[in-house]
């Protein structure tokens, strides 16, 4: 056991020695959540952020993918440890640990994504959080129009006034997107028939693919992802049934070019970016909440593709007004199904 | 985990130690060179020694038994011939040229056939399905079933076999299915035929019927080897006989030419005696265990008992004769307590216990020693003092409000060990490793530990050597003579007649016939159980 | 006369240095080590003084035997995973490195919290494998442990000294409820316990969301969606850093219930009545139904035993760690207490041992993919393969005839 | 409410549970054969994982889904190997052994990801997958309901079904299966007539492997296009509970399969009608409801093969 010990000590330093090998550009770490990378969701939009920081030269990227709850501590501080100059901890489930972290490494900046602090906030620690419903109205602008009023506009559109979504589990960002999406939908088209259906699991592609073709049967011809995996199941359906899809968190219109209309933009790549820019301007400020939504301009929703000759400019109108509306706060864009009067 | 519980039936014939003794050599008067023929053969097991320099002889058409007591390598011996075991030594012929089997199939395709104690049958499967595995007529992967329906119904009724080729094996009885056992040989062409232990399960008649098929089979050229424990078949059946002792060949003799005490003495090693039965008791007016008309379902759903009445008296064994698969099993779980008595009543000491559960009858006085000592006495991988303990857990001085006082255990444990002479290590000694007889005898000795006054015995001695035998019959008997009620069921009648004072035989589920075993004979006995058979046969 | 003195003395010595040994060494202040050492060797002392040096040899030797077989199959996996690692570019000295300084040293503490619900877990699963049962929905009762904790965590409004012995209680009653309808269904219908337990597990976590919206998880507050509220004060599990002050401020004293369960299960195992009960009917229910053991009650027994140990678990976690209820958080601590009561062989003792093992490899795991970035899925790999040649008996058996075939032939 | 029933119970409700049901079909007739010949198999799960990723990465590496799906085979019995050289040859007990195969096959998915793609989560899409190849069958395809259900579908669902026939005639008529039953009921018997167990033992894992490696197959590369980490997400697992619900039989097999597929289906549909709406939770723990149900209820009838899960060995040295 001793012995052991000491060798691990032995090894443990030598090569700490060599990771520590600095180089001139800052070094920006991120923990994921226990989903890790490849959730298509917000763990891909933060790393997707680094890497553009990184391409851009502004800084070294190193992610660790937390295995489990008991992992966020240890990577949090030991990214900090590593030298990184801002740690990003992705997901809510770290929020009381990356404040421990933030308290622990004064000198290291620390970055929560989908965190918003209440009481004191430490001067090192960012806390930054989304208004999904944003985004999900917006799409529910371009959904609502596309699926009556302008249905002739595409083959992959059957005039029959519904549209779908398919929901991961049951959890409030996800049903923050659902709401903002019905409502946007609703605005522009208050006779529009939204169906959704939660699979109870961000893992099953199979899934996915079945719950959005029992929208298509039921005539939706556009459906939104909200389920991170499983979504891909949506963009699968979406091909193989010959509808529209939107995307969710990032634009995923490279995973079915000729089925994504548009992804609902939840700007966790933007704001990752936004945040190593100023660390690297040193405009970087601690001790705040920033909730990034249209004002922003961290949500939003994806350019059409070559789709854009299809969407006609009342759409694109329409959206453009939306958004100004929403940032004048004109229009209080609901957050849970309750304020739309839905019951589960 | 688990998987241990499912070696044992590969266990057979590994006890006992050596003994060295010189080899007698085969008598020459023969001319005839033999079929078969092995020289030096050894078989070494992790454990032990199964067999040393074993050498025999068979030739074609002759019927040749191969005596010993359980654990004297007989069966190893077998499965060495038919290539189930590597031998560590030796060599083995066939018509004088050297032969090595690595498989079974080897040994099939070489002409021999073999019979097992515990049959080698698929319960699940037909007859023809049965007999065909393993040599199936196919076109193309297609099994031809009606091409093996034929052939296997013209073997039966060469062999007047009475076998439906379309009976579920698990249907049949178990003299059938021996039947069907041989039968597999048979369709496989075999010349040399390997019987181990085929009375074992058999009443009378079926003995006397399979006797004569084998004759029959013997004098249309198949030599034959009969594996057994029991001297008045070597006498009955076998032309010449081997005897071995503990792995090692104790003897060759020509049956004509032999007395049984002879072979008695070779195959123990000594004289052997046993003890007379007490003079016949009439049923007693005050039993202590009495059945009225019960009747009990079987677990595969039809009626097994079929108001079966009998009772035994405080001081005597009652032996219920009567051939497998007539409700013995029924009548069994009935009487432990296991299986629900839908009609009728099970009186103990004048208490009505029929409804009663297992517990409440073991603290009530009644002991069971069952049939499958492995699979229903034993936890085999439990320790000796482990083992005597199961069932009296709740009692002291062992238990102390929940905890288990393990001192008292290992005491009570020893004591046992001591007075029913089981022969082992240590009462921590795993009870997997003992020797059949020893593991009856921990399971007599926790029955008797408990001073029942009913004590259910059920193939007490099967497949036990004359040793071991002998000591339970004397416990049994001691038993009874302190005044418990002893039932006695079993399917061996020399069993029940060494051991019963009154004999009662069970058929279809009811007691036909009940007489004082002083006053009746085996004839009688079989008679009875008989005609029950042919009954079921028609 | 003098030596039943001299023996007490050194057996009460042994115990005054082991437990704060072991407790301090658990809270990584690692010259606890030295405590335990001391009480090895008073241990020792007091054998050799009753039993007598050729004994004791006797029992080392037996003990090192016993520990050779793990010891090698834990050495040859890390072999076959460096080799792994080789062939797909990674170098395993600096990973090992890593792993082993991460786990054992800089991260112990997590390794600890890691192995804490381990420990549960598997013993659960240790105990109904006695009883001949697989428990293989740990996870569920888990899930039912953790809502239970957080309800109560929530309601209760007593002073600690009745409101954590009360949650632990009532989580333990509802792990067992959880596997009434389970054992029912075996004893009435003979429906496996694998296939239904499991069945429940998937069926708990399913309907898990619900409770959560019910309590907290509002979709308009961006802090902690898909989570409960925390819990109060009064329920949540003291710390080691109330004592110890350079112990990590997250480590609980979980850990030390669950030592002190699994002493407790094996005891339960080996010298009550019960646990007697139970494996008799593991090992052979025929048998024991003839002697009037009621296989029926010993199998609901086990089932239900095995279901409340799995439920404190999830309490556990609840109170000591997490202090709210997540949005599928188990990092699968029922799947995985499989993993260890196997490699454990239901040992109660050895299980703590395994679990700290397991949760090393998890915790170092993070250490190696953050310092030299080589994936931690290699960890997943490398436990399989330590299950794989830990279970293999026949392997080695097999491999040492070979030896001494070898030896035999040279 | 009327309309939204007919809004439920259309043909495409049957087409989806034959989709939702085809993997569990084949995994549990992979089961199905495994346990005939003797040996418990829940390692399923990680072995039609396994399957998923080779077939996807193949497919993705080759271009061609039809390699793919040979590479999803492969995967799966190379790794259906492994399993049957601890359970058989190893003598590890089998549940045991099982369990373990999935832990490996988690580690191994997500490492290789890691190794080849230098991403996680879902693979590079494949060009063209097998759903490409749908293939309606003349006349029947065009039958009513079923057509579209049953002879309107991609290659592995035809798969599926045959699979299902072939091995209910091989069971009831041929030497291979005669042998299986065998082996299962009755290993020494089996032996003692000149063939080996483990040999046939080693044939049932190994089809347990092959039709597990499709299965895994039809759900990366037939009803998607590349690979995501856990896409089997419990289904091996299902397909256990479905061949014990199936009493051990082909066809039994494929009815509890079926059943389950279209319980889930008509969740989803029920779902997205409106119909109902209490939390959809509500429905989703249905299917592990009614695989309890089932496996309590049917299993009473159904005999498992005698020696199942039990080890083999002739001469028992262990002991």
């Amino acid at each position: 056991m001793k012995r052991a010990l000491v060798l691990a000590i032995a090894i443990a330093v030598v090569l700490t020695m060599s990771v520590e090998a600095q180089s001139a550009k800052p070094l920006v770490a991120m923990t994921t959540d226990t989903n890790g990378l490849g959730d298509g969701s917000f763990n891909d939009g933060v790393y997707a952020g680094l890497k553009r920081a990184e391409a851009e030269g502004l800084c070294t990227v190193k992610v660790v993918e937390a295995h489990a709850m008991t992992d966020y501590v240890p990577n949090l501080s030991g990214l900090a440890e590593d030298g990184a100059k801002l740690v990003f901890g992705v997901g809510a489930l770290m929020i009381e640990q990356i404040q421990e972290a933030a308290k622990g490494h004064p000198n290291t900046y620390f970055a929560g994504i989908d965190h918003y602090y209440g009481g004191e906030i430490p001067p090192n620690l960012i806390g930054i959080s989304y208004r999904e419903q944003e985004a999900g109205y917006l799409a529910g602008i371009v959904a609502g129009y596309m699926t009556s009023k302008y249905s002739k506009n595409s083959p992959l559109l059957n005039g029959k006034n519904v549209i779908g979504a398919v929901l991961g589990m049951d959890i409030p960002p996800v049903e923050r997107y659902l709401a903002g999406y019905i409502a946007g939908a609703k605005s522009v088209n208050p006779t529009v028939d939204v169906r959704y259906i939660v699979t109870g699991t961000f893992a099953d592609r199979a899934k996915g693919k079945e719950a959005s073709i029992a929208l298509i049967d039921q005539g939706a011809d556009i459906v939104m992802q909200i389920a991170g995996l499983t979504g891909m199941g949506v963009l699968d359906a979406a091909r193989e049934r010959h509808v529209f899809a939107i995307g969710a968190d990032v634009d995923q219109n490279a995973a079915a070019p000729e089925y994504v209309l548009t992804s609902a933009l939840k700007g966790t790549t933007i704001s990752a970016y936004k945040a190593i820019k100023a660390l690297s301007d040193g405009t970087l400020k601690g001790g705040q909440n920033i909730v990034y939504g249209l004002a922003e301009d961290a949500i939003d929703i994806a350019p059409f593709h070559q789709f854009d000759k299809i969407v006609p400019a009342e759409v694109k109108d329409a959206v453009a007004k939306a958004k100004r509306d929403i940032i004048s706060g004109k229009i209080k864009v609901p957050v849970s199904l309750a304020e739309l009067g839905i019951k589960k | 985990m688990r998987r241990r519980r499912t070696l044992y039936f590969s266990l057979h014939g590994q006890s006992g130690d050596i003994v060295l003794s010189h080899l007698v050599t085969p008598d020459e008067s023969d001319r005839s060179s033999p079929v078969l023929e092995t020289r030096g053969i050894t078989k070494v097991f992790a454990r032990n020694i199964a067999n040393k320099d074993i050498s025999i002889q068979l030739r074609r058409g002759e019927i040749v038994a191969i005596l010993g007591e359980n654990g004297a390598g007989k069966t190893t011996l077998m499965n060495i011939l038919f290539g189930l075991y590597r031998p560590s030594g030796g060599e083995i012929f066939l018509d004088g040229r050297s032969v090595v089997f690595d498989s079974p199939r080897d040994a099939i395709r070489n002409g021999l056939g073999m019979v097992h104690q515990h049959f080698m049958l698929v319960p699940t499967l037909t007859v023809t399905q049965n007999i065909i595995l393993g040599a199936e007529p196919v076109r193309f992967g297609h099994i031809r079933y009606r091409e093996a329906r034929e052939k296997v119904a013209e073997l039966a009724g060469r062999y007047h076999f009475g076998v439906d080729p379309d009976a579920r094996v698990e249907d049949l009885s178990v003299g059938l299915q021996q039947r069907v056992e041989i039968l597999k040989a048979l369709y496989r062409n075999a010349r040399i035929l390997i019987l181990d232990e085929p009375t074992g399960v058999l009443t009378g008649i079926e003995v006397d019927e399979l006797f004569t098929v084998l004759k029959r089979l013997a004098s249309q050229g198949t030599s034959i080897i009969v594996i057994t424990h029991k001297l008045e078949e070597v006498k009955r059946l076998s032309d010449r006989v081997y005897i071995l002792r503990r792995g090692v060949m104790a003897g060759e003799r020509r049956t004509s030419d032999v007395q049984a005490h002879e072979l008695a003495s070779l195959m123990v090693g000594r004289e052997v005696v046993l003890r007379g039965r007490r003079a016949g008791s009439e049923a007693s007016p005050s039993p202590i265990l009495a059945a009225h008309e019960l009747e009990v379902r079987s677990s595969r759903g039809f009626m097994a008992l079929r108001g079966c009445s009998f009772a035994v008296g405080p001081g005597e064994i009652l032996g219920l004769a009567g051939v497998e698969g007539n409700g013995q099993k029924e009548l069994a779980d009935a009487v432990v307590g296991l299986a629900s008595i839908e009609k009728g009543t099970l009186v103990f000491k004048g208490q009505d216990i029929s409804r009663w559960g297992v517990k409440k009858r073991i603290m009530a006085g009644m002991g069971t020693v069952p049939q499958d000592r492995r699979g229903a006495g034993l936890v085999l991988p439990f320790s000796i003092e482990e083992n005597l303990l199961i069932g009296a857990s709740d009692l002291p001085p062992f238990n102390r409000r929940g905890f288990l006082d393990f001192s008292a255990v290992r005491r009570n444990g020893e004591k046992l060990m001591e007075s029913f002479d089981i022969r082992a290590p240590g009462a921590a000694a795993s009870a997997s490793t003992l020797s059949g007889g020893n593991q009856q005898k921990v399971i007599l000795a926790r029955e008797f530990s408990r001073a029942p006054s009913f004590l259910l015995v059920c193939q007490p001695t099967r497949g036990l050597d004359v040793g071991a035998t002998e000591y339970i019959y004397g416990r049994l008997r001691d038993l009874r003579d302190a005044g418990a009620a002893v039932l006695l069921i079993s399917m061996e009648l020399e069993e029940i007649f060494d051991l019963s004072d009154r004999i009662a035989v069970l058929h279809e589920g009811r007691v036909v016939f009940e007489k004082p075993a002083s006053q009746t004979t085996q004839a009688e006995v079989g008679e009875y159980m008989i005609r029950g058979l042919a009954e079921t046969r028609g | 006369m003098k030596k039943p003195v001299l023996q007490a003395g050194l057996l009460t010595a042994a115990l005054l240095m082991a437990l704060p040994g072991v407790v301090l060494y658990l809270a990584s202040y690692f010259w606890g080590a030295w405590l335990l050492l001391g009480a090895l060797c008073m241990l020792t002392a007091e054998r050799l003084l009753t039993r007598g040096p050729a004994e004791v040899g006797v029992q080392a030797r037996a003990l090192l035997a016993k520990a050779a077989m793990p010891v090698e199959g834990i050495c040859l996996a890390l072999l076959i995973g460096a080799a792994i690692m080789a062939v797909t570019g990674h170098d395993p000295i600096s990973s090992y490195g890593a792993l082993f300084y991460g786990g054992l040293v800089k991260n112990w503490d997590v390794s600890v919290l890691n192995a804490t619900p381990l420990i549960f877990t598997a013993l659960a699963v240790a105990v109904a494998f006695h009883g001949g049962l697989f428990n293989i929905g740990a996870e569920g009762q888990y899930y039912v442990g953790v809502i239970v904790a957080t309800w109560l965590g929530l309601m209760l409004r007593l002073p600690p000294i009745l409101s954590l012995p009360l949650i632990f209680l009532a989580g333990a009653l509802a792990g067992a409820l959880a596997n009434v309808i389970p054992a029912w269904l075996k004893v009435r219908t003979g429906a496996h316990e694998v296939v239904t337990t499991m069945m429940f597990a998937y069926a708990v976590a399913t309907l898990s969301p619900i409770f959560i919206r019910a309590h907290g998880g509002d979709p308009s507050m961006t802090d902690h969606p898909g989570a409960t509220d925390t819990i109060l004060q009064q329920s949540q599990l003291p710390v080691f850093k109330s004592v110890l002050p350079l112990a990590n401020y997250r480590l609980h004293f979980g850990i030390l219930i669950a030592i002190v369960l699994a002493l407790l299960v094996r005891f339960l195992l080996s010298r009550t009545n019960l646990g007697f009960k139970i494996r008799a009917t593991g090992f052979n229910p025929t048998a024991a139904r003839m002697q009037g053991i009621s296989v029926a009650g010993i199998t609901m027994a086990s089932l239900l035993i095995s279901g409340a140990i799995a439920a404190l678990s999830g309490v556990t976690q609840v109170v000591g760690l997490d202090h709210r209820m997540y949005q599928n958080l188990s990092a699968g601590y029922g799947w995985n207490g499989i993993s260890v009561a196997l490699l454990a062989r239901n040992n109660p003792v050895a299980i703590i041992f395994a679990s700290l093992l397991w949760g090393t490899l998890d915790a170092g795991g993070q250490y190696m993919a953050r310092t030299v970035q080589t994936p931690n899925a290699i960890i997943e790999i490398i436990k399989g393969v330590i299950l794989f040649l830990m279970l293999a008996e026949y392997l080695w058996t097999w491999l040492s005839a070979r030896l001494r075939r070898q030896r035999v032939a040279a | 409410m009327m309309q939204a029933l007919a809004m439920i119970f259309t043909p495409q409700l049957l087409e989806a549970t034959i989709r939702l049901s085809t993997p569990v079909t084949l995994a549990s007739i992979g089961a199905m054969v495994c346990e005939r010949t003797g040996v418990t198999n829940i390692a399923m799960e990680g072995i039609m994982l396994m399957g998923a990723f080779f077939a996807a990465a193949v497919g993705y590496a080759t271009g061609s889904p039809w390699l793919g799906l040979l590479g999803g085979i492969a995967g799966g019995m190379a790794f259906s190997l492994l399993f049957a050289w601890a359970a058989v040859t190893l003598h590890i007990n089998h549940v045991v052994a099982g369990a373990i195969m999935n832990i490996l096959a988690f580690g191994f998915t997500r490492y290789f990801m890691n190794v080849f793609y230098h991403i996680q989560g879902t693979s590079p899409a494949l060009p063209v997958t097998l759903h490409n190849y749908k293939y309606a069958v003349p006349l029947l395809g065009s039958l009513p309901v079923i057509g579209p259900a049953f002879f309107n579908q991609t290659p592995i669902v035809y798969m599926s079904l045959v699979a299902v026939i072939a091995w209910a005639w091989i069971l009831a008529r041929t030497r291979l299966g005669l042998s299986v039953l065998a082996a299962g009921e009755h290993p020494m018997a089996y032996e003692t007539l000149g063939r080996s167990v483990p040999r046939i033992r080693y044939f049932g894992v190994l089809m347990s492997g092959l039709l597990c490696g499709i299965a895994g197959s039809f759900l990366s590369i037939e009803n998607s296009n590349s690979f995501t980490e856990g896409m089997t997400d419990g289904r091996g697992f299902i397909a256990l509970a479905a061949n014990i619900a199936g009493g051990w039989r082909p066809l039994g097999c494929f009815l509890s399969s079926f059943f389950f597929g279209f319980v889930d289906a008509l969740q989803l549909r029920v779902q997205s009608s409106g119909l109902l709406r209490i939390p959809s939770e509500i429905f989703l723990v249905f299917p592990y409801v009614a695989t309890i149900a089932a496996v309590a209820g049917l299993v009473r009838g159904s005999r498992p093969p005698a020696a199942v899960g039990k080890d083999f060995t002739i001469e028992g040295e262990g002991d």
